[in-house]
């Protein structure tokens, strides 16, 4: 567990539609754009264990989250606005988790889904289990089962769709006026413990 | 023709552009979900999630827009464009009732094809500049498709060009009558399979084919650029369902209420066609590259050279 | 000086530019991209003189075959991005000498020949489908023919050439 | 218009391409600068036409006959250079000195065989 890692600048990003004035648009305005991201959540599916199954019965022609928005359409995490993290984290896995969320465009979210990612689970005592995804990445909703039954995954996105309807993009990234970039707050990204590709093992065509 | 006229014949190609494709992909999703026993989008915008698309566009635009590391960004962020404005392009051609189109051309045919031609570059160009291997992939199986599958799509549409007599794509709506649907009924197969292809629609989506390279030329793509692709799409479905309508099943021509209406019957035989995209989509698997290479070479272009034979004996014969 | 002489000198400098670059680019994808602006270039050129079928026709054939062609052809030679092996040979000096020669030798043969040459494009008959397909399956039959022959002959000699007979 | 338009800038193109086969090494790049002297000369016969008023529109007729060759050229100049390319690893001309299948210098593998 002694993984440190060196202090990382904010990763600037670049966001179309929000500028530096989002904080003072009219509620109108804030009210459209929360409500395109709200019901407009393609999501993308990190199924590691059983609870995958789960997910994917969600999915499926009786529960059907489509009916909610969220569109099971994004085969890789660029088009991606929602990760769920289902099932059973282990270190191993970890960086992949990280590296995956770290691809998706912001505003993203994250809904881990079942007891292992929430906490390790019954593997708490393992020693190969991050004892729960929120170490390395940001949660925003925790859906508690073992697995959890669809319904709880309905129940957790309601939930998130409530939070995002209720969120202001200008307070989530932090603008700043004299480099003319808007920045993710530092707390979420650099969370130690486990440690991201280096860059020297990837090798891009 | 006053300017007035035009910037509003213009004016109205936009709106249609950015409407009717819309319009079709709340149709695919809600026949896609209905073939599947679900109910799809319900609740975006409260009536039967009729606006889902506009959900997703509102959220496109607040996205981050990556652009990877080692891409070449120039072309990178200049390929949606590439891809979508030829259909934009296209759509000006189309008559939407006798003698009424933005922009009625002589050489109609042949301007759409070379246009909608130019489309696949923007594909290339996303391929080749994300910089990622999959990608690469992706770009090089829709060139390859291309290639194979242009040709039976002219051949098709050369045949119904000789069976009018004419280029003009309000000429060939002009001749043609109800037993051209025998007559071309070969011909409006292979057009519409090879459109298909061209659209790297499913059952031809290998350049796209999630499950081996993640999403093809498009994978390393975000937020509104993104948006752009997807909306490419749509836009290809209602421009060759278009064409195909004009083409080869009359255009504005209907039993009754032809004069008045023809739009409307022409916007009902795009959105017919535009239903059997999407349940070909739903009902067969992806073929393998071989089989997608095999089935233009072997299948298409004999089929649509034998439909060519046809239309030149009839059309000698009857001379 | 008429519209048409605006039209196509605007045409004409976008053309040329992309030509440049078409021999100058230092990556051969971006050499192919250029490559389409210049054919577009054409096209519109083309138009201006009247020849609207053999606009449409560069833009399928040119810019929708041809240029794909090349860029797949780049793509599977392996064009990475940014810098690689040098396109350029290091004949540099004596190319450019030899284009610029070229130039002005044209350029000097082409004013004093044509000086003042005027075409009134506002009454020739425009080249559409059915004047060029009269011309083409009237008066030079015969070619036509040799050209298909001649393009089924490139057919099969591509085929032969990228067939691997490992197999 | 004036005729002379036309042809300085077909002129110009051709030296372009000129210029562009005597500089490249890379195949496809010099196959690209080929493609631009067929275009200065399609835009020759083009003008001409156009100046003429022939009846017959043979400058136009020619011009596609010339497409047809481009293309046909194309395809076949490519399959050569895809040859090439899988049997040395490189589109480079220059490279390409001999007709031979075996070259000593780039594959010691064979030579040593």
């Amino acid at each position: 567990m002694g993984l440190e890692l060196p202090r990382r600048q904010p990763t600037p990003v670049q966001l179309q539609g929000i500028g530096p004035g989002s904080r003072v648009a009219p509620a109108p305005i804030k009210f459209v754009l929360n409500w395109g991201r709200r019901y407009s959540l393609w999501v993308f599916n990190f199924g590691l264990a059983c609870c995958a199954i789960e997910f994917i019965a969600t999915s499926m022609s009786r529960h059907d989250f489509i009916r909610l928005g969220v569109i099971p359409f994004a085969p890789g995490p660029r088009q991606a606005d929602l990760m769920v993290v289902s099932g059973t984290v282990t270190d191993k896995m970890a960086p992949a988790v990280k590296r995956l969320y770290e691809q998706m465009p912001e505003p993203k979210y994250v809904i881990s889904f079942g007891s292992c990612s929430n906490c390790g689970g019954p593997y708490w005592d393992s020693y190969c289990v991050t004892k729960g995804v929120d170490q390395i990445i940001p949660v925003d909703v925790y859906v508690p089962g073992c697995p959890p039954r669809p319904e709880a995954l309905l129940h957790g996105i309601l939930r998130l769709q409530e939070k995002i309807g209720h969120e202001s993009l200008g307070d989530r990234y932090h603008w700043s006026p004299q480099h003319h970039i808007r920045t993710v707050g530092t707390e979420t990204l650099t969370a130690p413990l486990v440690a991201p590709p280096t860059g020297k093992d990837v090798r891009v065509t | 023709m006053t300017a007035l006229e035009v910037i509003g014949k213009l004016l109205g190609c936009l709106v249609v552009f950015l409407t009717v494709p819309l319009l079709v992909g709340q149709l695919e999703h809600k026949v896609m979900a209905h073939m599947q026993s679900r109910l799809g989008p319900m609740y975006a915008g409260g009536f039967h999630g009729w606006a889902q698309l506009v959900a997703d566009g509102v959220k496109f635009v607040q996205k981050e827009s990556v652009v990877p590391a080692r891409a070449d960004r120039r072309v990178f962020e200049l390929a949606p464009l590439v891809a979508l404005l030829p259909y934009l392009f296209v759509l000006i051609a189309i008559p939407v009732a006798p003698g009424h189109s933005a922009h009625d051309l002589s050489v109609g045919v042949f301007f759409a094809l070379a246009v909608v031609s130019v489309g696949v570059i923007g594909v290339l160009m996303a391929g080749w500049a994300s910089a990622n291997k999959y990608s690469l992939l992706g770009g090089l199986r829709a060139g390859a498709q291309l290639m194979a599958y242009e040709l039976p799509l002219v051949l098709a549409a050369a045949s119904v060009a000789m069976a009018a007599g004419t280029l003009s794509l309000d000429g060939i709506a002009h001749a043609w009558h109800w037993w051209w649907l025998p007559y071309q009924g070969v011909g409006l197969f292979v057009f519409f399979v090879a459109a298909l292809a061209e659209l790297r629609r499913p059952p031809f989506d290998m350049p796209l084919a999630d499950s081996e390279i993640v999403f093809g030329p498009f994978t390393e793509y975000t937020g509104l650029r993104f948006g752009l692709f997807i909306l490419a799409e749509y836009a290809g479905i209602v421009v060759f369902s278009a064409l195909t309508a004009v083409l080869f099943l009359g255009g504005w021509k209907g039993p009754f209420l032809e004069t008045g209406l023809g739009w409307l019957w022409l916007l009902i035989k795009t959105f017919l066609l535009s239903f059997v995209v999407i349940w070909l989509r739903v009902s067969y698997p992806r073929l393998r590259e071989d089989q997608l290479q095999k089935f233009a070479w072997a299948g298409l272009v004999p089929l649509a050279l034998a439909q060519v034979a046809l239309t030149g004996v009839v059309r000698v014969a009857t001379a | 000086m008429t519209g048409a002489d605006v039209v196509f000198g605007l045409l004409g400098i976008v053309c040329l530019a992309a030509a440049l670059l078409v021999v100058t680019a230092r990556n051969v994808i971006h050499a192919a991209l250029w490559l389409v602006v210049c054919f577009g270039a054409l096209a519109g050129c083309y138009l201006v003189l009247t020849a609207e079928f053999v606009a449409w026709v560069q833009v399928l054939i040119y810019i929708g075959a041809v240029v794909v062609l090349m860029l797949f052809g780049a793509m599977l030679t392996r064009a990475p991005i940014g810098r690689q092996q040098p396109l350029d040979s290091t004949n540099r000096p004596v190319a450019a000498l030899a284009g610029l020669a070229t130039a002005g030798i044209l350029v000097t043969l082409v004013v004093a020949s044509f000086k003042g040459a005027y075409v009134d494009i506002h009454h020739t008959e425009v080249g559409d489908g059915r004047v060029l397909g009269t011309a083409v399956f009237r008066y030079f039959v015969l070619a036509f023919e040799v050209a298909s022959v001649l393009l089924l002959a490139a057919l099969v000699g591509a085929i032969v050439l990228t067939r691997s007979d490992r197999d | 218009m004036h005729l002379t338009l036309a042809l300085v800038l077909s002129a110009l193109l051709f030296a372009a391409g000129v210029y562009g086969v005597l500089v490249r090494r890379n195949a496809v790049a010099l196959l690209m600068a080929v493609e631009l002297m067929l275009n200065a000369a399609n835009l020759d016969l083009v003008a001409f036409d156009a100046w003429f008023k022939d009846r017959l529109h043979s400058g136009q007729t020619l011009a596609l006959f010339v497409v047809v060759i481009a293309a046909a050229e194309v395809g076949v100049g490519l399959a050569i250079v895809l040859a090439l390319f899988r049997m040395r690893d490189s589109v480079a001309v220059d490279e390409a000195i001999d007709l031979a299948d075996r070259d000593p210098v780039r594959r010691p593998v064979e030579q040593t065989q």
